[in-house]
């Protein structure tokens, strides 16, 4: 009996509900959201929360039920699981796509971060997003994300992957621009929308590349012979695709800078933060934009083919962490900066993958979401206390008030800047490390000072935010207080997280298992760099320790700077000024962008496409010009017709005259 | 007995039931505006039913289904010849699906003439349906004519603004082409054993010279129609000022006949002219594509917008026909569908607001997403279908045109692909202006939002949208063996080989004409 | 041979009589030269042996249609100083230029074919009763319609001719 | 010296140029209208002849016809006339340009 009711709801029969429920949850909400706002009646909190959390919360469920079947499978055995086809999407000529998800190693872990986080967030949002009028829209939007992105981290093709992608970029979209009413927000929102997908060309025409490749070839018959998105047809048939891994690395890769918000599209990001700051927190830190480092580490047997696009992979990576750490360093509003802090580290995930530790990029993005995710929402608790202010200047003292975000985020922060024993220091020191060992000095020495600024930032938040004088009024001061508890309790819950998150990492120099990895070694392979790690344990532990003592020393430093004494950096501000305003502002990027790609483009086609090609060229010239030749025609030829009917006559005349000619000569 | 005879007949059937029903709004007294409404909305729901009916005798075979073969002008070996395959079957259907919606758009907004408007309304899907279905070239001719006379005076009568300039260079433009293809169709009717029928044509020994010079003036014809980048200036206009039922036919029914005179006839005939003239129809296509969209996006009136759109999405139709590979071809016959449904959606929406507003300039609105939340969603809901957003419609169709045109043409897909990122710049900057922001018109703060009857008209193009972007099989299941054909068509080298590349039923049917001649 | 006595004598009297219709600037002469006209073709009929026909010239033509003319001339009452004086412009020059020109034409073309004589005649040809006959049975149905177009031209003269309907 | 169809047909031909040059060339619409009756018993005249020719008697019943076509014109035309007159007080046919294009 029990048996068969174990059959039923077996991990095979139950994975497809891991997608299917946020879908159910976002359907829901959003049909009760949209008839309750136009019969202009109040949605139900409780109802909305309980489908808006319920569901998601199911989700993971299934996911760590999966998780543990999977993972009691006798050792040694792939805990791999394919649903197989769960319906064919196209059929056409030598084309087949069949939508199927695929559970293994790697999409295990991306599950569980996303339906755990997720979930974690859920709850956190019935706090932070309860007194809000769209709280059915909001949660409806927020199951739509849990849906596509479970979707592109368990697509077993391309193209589900490119689904989810799009989804997930649709969501973000939807929820940046969620109070729509302010018109920068919503300006916000388009704006990721489209510079993703300029991304996602880079994507699509990447995956054509794939595909044309494979084509061409004809491939000896397999079981799914024109399937040539799925990935496994891929990995079967990579070779194939030696001569032109390059180009094709690259195209992904453009779309992985779009989504994961990399140098030259990681625009979109920091204005992304006009969304609630739970969707900040869960999208734009923790899911969405590690969705690029997915797809590359799933794409892994690819790219180990180019290391042309390897290069590219970590140099972009390198660069664009210690680019978005300077301008961390000066950013004012307490989301910004988190926000800059989240694409540099991003950009450590893409250095990681670069140079082929794959492992340590997804182990990176493990323990990066649950800190990253941990103080985004400390900061919302912030503002949630704050009542919407976010300028770190007018904080200061907030410790006093509200303890629990406090130390939480100075866990959080502490993570980040890979202080001992906390989540990020394993996972950023194996990034390290693998540069180092890879033998990238240049990079690691980039990411190595990306470290230390990392550290100043965060802590000059700490700093500014929690310690120190209160900056505020008197008034305001008192209105401050702790935020609720299902806030309180995700807070404490990801704070836990992150002090423990990297222990399953520790590498085998500091005497663990480093179980993350081998856990991974099942769809990455033995990586290259791993060969001769055992004779390099010294050297790690050397590093290691020297990089700690980096961290530490900007981290005590910036604390100390910001919160006891704030005028000095005002003076070195003064000091070097332009350098100041450069990092301020940016190093004007949006404003480059604006000048050299926007305005010419809406320019040229209102003057020049709109005003002179179609409006002068094709219908001046062209249609009226014959309107205008056929009136002219009509001019000569009405002459004739003076309207005397006499002279009608006479023509008649004069042709029977002609025709009779003709007879008579 | 009966319903075996309508068995055999469904495709005239098809054809003249709106016929029918604008005789009988004839019969009806002009102040009786319901009875007129009602009428038309029957007689179009029953062109549905029976297009319903007639998708289970459908089986998408490589031949013409569906056939019906009647004498029509023997002196001149004229036939009343009908046969669908799977393509003009499906476009037959977008129509019949589309019309009783676009009646029901009409409810209100028609005030002045309603008895006539109905009549014509119907005329033009006898109009429509007759051309999809026509396999006689003279036949076609004149279904493609009967479509142009409703269409011209639903724009001049009933459009908004300066509808007689709309109107009448609608009707220019696309005359001018018709009679080029007119000329044409003679020309291959005296060349080829003095025939009409479509498939003696596919055997009609063309030189090299004469298939330049009949695929240009058959091209142009389709072109002007579709339309490929240098002749569109009429659509910008004729959608504009066109009221919203017209808007909606003329993008989701009349822009595909240009397209589908391509698959059908230009291309299948001409072969050697295909390769000869396919890197630059690809190339306007693609110009189509980047051009359209840039025109679309500092557009300042909504429907034009829309309008410009469609050109960029119809140049994707073209790019997929042209890629002449399988994937190609049947994604543009499904981006035919989808741009039917999505723009038409469109028009539908715009027409809504218009009724309340009485203006489509974006800067009359800004932040009603408020107001309206239900108009909001479904207006987003098109919009990002219209933008190809995986799991709606148009993303299949995109797909599988941009993977089919970068497997065959290279350079021409990868550029196409730019309209992806285009597409999604002018359709949301559109919505944000629209939608998003603060509410600051007065007249905004009163706007209604969207009552059970409009509703009903855009639920069953959403549930279309999302069925297509979930599930493409059912109806590509349609039209392979179709495309099949008409790629084998396409590619053949020789034209003493078509007669060989017929299929049985092709042959049947010729054998089929002789007896009837004899 | 009575014959080309009439002819000419007819012929000459019909082509004078037409000719100063068409030059007079009254048009009550011109009417009345008509009418004079008409009598010699009737004349030229007989000579044709047509006699019923020619007899319904004058009774017809003459008799009420010139009649008719006159009515209307009279009704219309167009003083002297209202009738224009000739002018001479270009298309009427051009005009009796072309007429000339076509009078030589048609001559021409007639005399290269060869001269045709006429038969000699059965008994009882340009009685009335053939024409009746034939009226009867083989044109039975245009003649019906000429009762019809006769209809058609009452109503419309009236139409015509009242001022308001 | 005979009589010839020829003969005929060459007066006829003349007295229908005759009725041309009026049409042509005169412009009192009275005037027209005459010469268009002289045009059709030219062309009556030509019946005859070939009747006379041939020995039937068919051409007499188009005479016939002819004759019928001409009374109704003349009904018609004269009303015409009348009504011209009414409304544009002219009987000049040049004054009437209500065609021009």
């Amino acid at each position: 009996m029990l048996r068969t009711l174990y059959q039923y709801i077996a991990p095979q029969t139950l994975a497809w509900l891991i997608v299917a429920l946020p879908l159910a949850g976002a359907t829901i909400n959003g049909f009760y959201s949209l008839v309750a706002s136009r019969f202009h009646k109040h949605a139900s909190h409780s109802f909305t929360s309980l489908i808006g959390c319920g569901l998601p919360v199911l989700s993971f469920v299934i996911s760590l039920l999966i998780f543990v079947t999977l993972i009691g499978f006798s050792a040694g055995q792939d805990p791999t699981m394919i649903t197989g086809p769960l319906f064919q999407w196209v059929v056409t000529g030598n084309l087949t796509i069949d939508l199927g998800l695929k559970f293994d190693q790697l999409s295990l872990v991306m599950v569980l971060i996303v339906t755990g986080v997720g979930s974690l967030i859920h709850i956190y949002s019935m706090g932070y997003m309860g007194h809000d009028e769209g709280y059915a829209r909001y949660f409806s939007y927020l199951n739509l994300f849990l849906f596509f992105m479970l979707l592109l981290v368990l697509g077993d093709s391309l193209v589900l992957l490119f689904v989810g992608w799009e989804g997930v970029g649709l969501c973000s979209y939807l929820l940046i621009g969620f109070w729509f009413e302010d018109p920068t927000k919503a300006a916000a929102g388009k704006k990721a929308f489209i510079v993703n997908r300029i991304g996602d060309a880079g994507f699509l025409l990447g995956m054509f590349f794939i595909y044309a490749t494979l084509s061409s070839h004809n491939l000896p018959p397999t079981e799914h012979q024109y399937n040539f998105f799925n990935f496994e047809v891929i990995k079967h048939h990579s070779a194939y695709l030696m001569p032109v891994a390059t180009p094709i690395c690259l195209l992904l890769f453009l779309g992985a800078c779009g989504k994961s918000a990399q140098i030259p599209l990681y625009v979109w990001l920091p204005d992304a933060m006009a969304g609630p700051t739970p969707v900040s927190a869960l999208i734009h830190a923790a899911t969405m934009v590690t969705a690029g480092i997915y797809m590359i580490a799933r794409l892994n047997f690819l790219y180990v083919l180019s290391p042309t696009a390897m290069q590219v992979v970590a140099w972009i990576g390198a660069i664009t962490a210690i680019f978005a750490a300077t301008i961390g360093l000066t950013q004012t509003d307490i989301k910004k900066v988190l926000a800059y802090s989240t694409i540099s580290q991003l950009g450590y995930m893409f250095l990681a993958l670069g140079v082929g530790a794959f492992s340590a990029a997804i182990f990176h993005l493990m323990t990066h979401a649950f800190f990253k995710a941990l103080l985004f929402l400390g900061a919302g608790s912030v503002i949630h206390a704050m009542g919407g202010e976010q300028d770190i200047r007018n904080f200061g003292g907030l410790k006093e008030k509200m303890p629990i975000t406090a130390w939480t985020f100075v866990i959080g922060a502490a993570a980040i800047s890979g202080i001992f024993p906390f989540a990020g220091f394993f996972s950023k020191d194996a990034i390290l490390w693998h540069t180092f060992h890879g033998g990238h000095i240049s990079l690691w020495l980039i990411g190595f000072v990306g470290a230390g600024l990392t550290a100043f930032y965060m802590f000059r938040l700490v700093g500014m935010t929690f310690f120190g004088q209160p900056q505020m009024g008197r008034g305001e001061w008192q209105k401050v207080h702790e935020s609720p508890p299902s806030m309180g309790f995700v807070l404490l819950f990801l704070g836990v997280l992150s002090v423990i998150g990297g222990w399953v990492g520790i590498p085998e120099a500091f005497g663990g298992g480093d179980h993350f990895h081998h856990w991974l070694s099942g769809v990455f392979g033995k990586m290259v760099v791993h060969e001769g790690m055992e004779e390099g344990h010294a050297a790690e532990i050397i590093l290691t320790v020297v990089s700690l003592l980096w961290s530490l020393h900007f981290a005590i430093l910036a604390s100390v700077i910001y919160a006891q004494r704030r005028e000095w950096p005002t003076k070195m501000a003064e000091k070097f000024q332009f350098l100041y305003k450069l990092i301020f502002n940016k190093y004007w990027i949006d404003e480059l962008y604006d000048f050299i790609i926007v305005r010419p483009l809406v320019t040229l086609s209102e003057k020049v496409f709109w005003g002179v090609i179609d409006a002068k060229v094709i219908d001046q010239y062209g249609v009226h010009g014959a309107g205008r030749l056929m009136i002219f025609w009509n001019r000569c030829v009405t002459a004739v017709q003076t309207g005397v009917v006499q002279q009608y006559l006479l023509f008649f005349v004069i042709g029977v005259v002609l025709i009779l000619w003709g007879f008579v000569f | 007995m009966l319903i075996e005879w309508l068995q055999s007949h469904l495709l005239s059937l098809m054809v003249f039931l709106p016929t029918a029903g604008a005789l009988f709004i004839l019969l009806l007294p002009k102040n009786e505006a319901a009875s007129i409404k009602a009428t038309a909305l029957g007689f179009t729901l029953f062109t549905l039913l029976t297009n319903i009916w007639a998708w289970w005798f459908f089986h998408g075979l490589a031949d013409f289904e569906l056939q019906e073969t009647l004498t029509w002008i023997p002196a001149f070996n004229i036939y009343y010849r009908l046969g669908v395959d799977g393509v003009s079957f499906l476009l037959i259907t977008l129509t019949n699906f589309l019309m009783p919606l676009v009646v029901l758009s009409s409810w209100r907004e028609i005030r002045t003439k309603l008895k006539e408007y109905m009549f014509l309304m119907l005329i033009l899907q006898t109009g429509m349906v007759g051309t999809f279905a026509a396999l006689d070239l003279f036949l076609f001719y004149v279904f493609w004519e009967v479509m142009l006379i409703p269409m011209y005076f639903l724009i001049g009568v009933w459009g908004s603004g300066r509808k007689i300039m709309a109107a009448f260079k609608f009707i220019l433009y696309t005359m001018i082409g018709s009679v080029l293809m007119l000329v044409a169709i003679l020309y291959g009717y005296f060349k080829g054993g003095q025939s009409f029928n479509f498939v003696d044509w596919l055997t009609i020994p063309f030189g090299l010279k004469e298939q330049l010079w009949l695929f240009l003036a058959f091209g142009l014809a389709f072109a002007i129609k579709v339309p490929l980048f240098p002749f569109h200036t009429w659509l910008p206009d004729a959608h504009t000022e066109a009221p919203t039922a017209g808007s909606v036919i003329l993008a989701g029914v009349l822009l595909k006949m240009g397209t589908y005179g391509f698959y059908r006839f230009a291309m299948p005939f001409f072969p050697e002219a295909v390769r000869y003239f396919s890197p630059y129809i690809l190339t306007l296509a693609v110009v189509g594509i980047v051009y359209g969209s840039l025109v679309a996006m500092v557009q300042k009136d909504v429907k034009r917008l829309v309008a410009y759109s469609s050109v960029a999405h119809l140049g994707f139709v073209i790019l997929g026909l042209f890629a002449l590979n399988q994937k190609g071809v049947e994604g543009a016959v499904l981006q035919m569908i989808n741009h039917g449904l999505s723009t038409g959606a469109l028009f539908l929406l715009v027409g809504m607001i218009y009724e309340r507003r009485h203006t489509r300039q974006i800067s009359a609105y800004g932040g009603i997403a408020a107001k309206v939340p239900v108009y909001a969603f479904f207006f987003i809901f098109v919009t990002l279908s219209s933008i190809g957003l995986p799991g709606l419609n148009n993303f299949v169709g995109e797909f599988l045109v941009l993977l089919g045109a970068f497997e065959t043409k290279g350079i021409f897909g990868i550029v196409a692909v730019l309209g992806v990122v285009l597409s999604a710049i002018y359709m949301l900057w559109m919505v944000e202006r629209v939608f998003f922001g603060k509410l600051e018109h007065e007249e905004n703060k009163k706007l209604q939002d969207l009552g059970l009857r409009e509703v009903l008209i855009l639920v069953p193009l959403c549930l279309a949208m999302i069925g297509i972007g979930v599930y493409p099989k059912p109806i590509m299941n349609k039209m392979h063996s179709s495309t099949e054909a008409f790629l084998k068509l396409t590619m053949r080298t020789d034209a003493k080989a078509s007669a060989q590349l017929l299929t049985p039923s092709h042959q049947y049917m010729k054998n089929d004409a002789r007896i009837i001649k004899n | 041979m009575m014959e080309p006595i009439f002819f000419y004598g007819f012929g000459g009297l019909a082509v004078v009589t037409a000719l100063l219709m068409v030059t007079r600037v009254n048009p009550i002469a011109s009417a009345v030269w008509l009418v004079v006209c008409f009598f010699a073709f009737a004349a030229l009929f007989i000579t044709l042996e047509a006699h019923f026909i020619g007899v319904i010239q004058v009774l017809l033509y003459a008799g009420a249609i010139m009649v008719l003319f006159i009515f209307v001339i009279m009704l219309l009452n167009i003083g002297a100083e209202e009738l224009k004086a000739r002018t001479m412009q270009f298309s009427g020059l051009l005009g009796g230029l072309v007429t000339i020109y076509l009078i030589v034409l048609i001559t021409l073309g007639l005399l290269k074919n060869p001269v045709r004589f006429f038969e000699p005649l059965t008994e009882g040809y340009g009685y009335v009763a053939p024409v009746g006959r034939l009226l009867f049975t083989k044109y039975l149905v245009p003649f019906e319609l000429t009762s019809v177009l006769l209809l058609v031209a009452i109503v419309g003269s009236v139409v015509m001719g009242k001022r308001k309907l | 010296m005979m009589i010839t169809l020829t003969h005929y047909l060459i007066l006829a031909a003349v007295l229908f140029c005759i009725g041309v040059f009026g049409v042509v060339v005169r412009r009192n619409i009275l005037i027209i209208f005459m010469s268009i009756e002289l045009m059709l018993s030219a062309v009556n005249l030509v019946f005859l002849s070939f009747s006379r020719y041939l020995g039937t008697q068919d051409g007499h019943v188009w005479v016939f016809m002819v004759l019928t076509v001409a009374a109704a014109e003349a009904a018609v035309g004269l009303g015409i006339i009348v009504a011209l007159f009414r409304n544009k007080q002219t009987i000049y046919v040049d004054e009437v340009k209500e065609l021009k294009g």
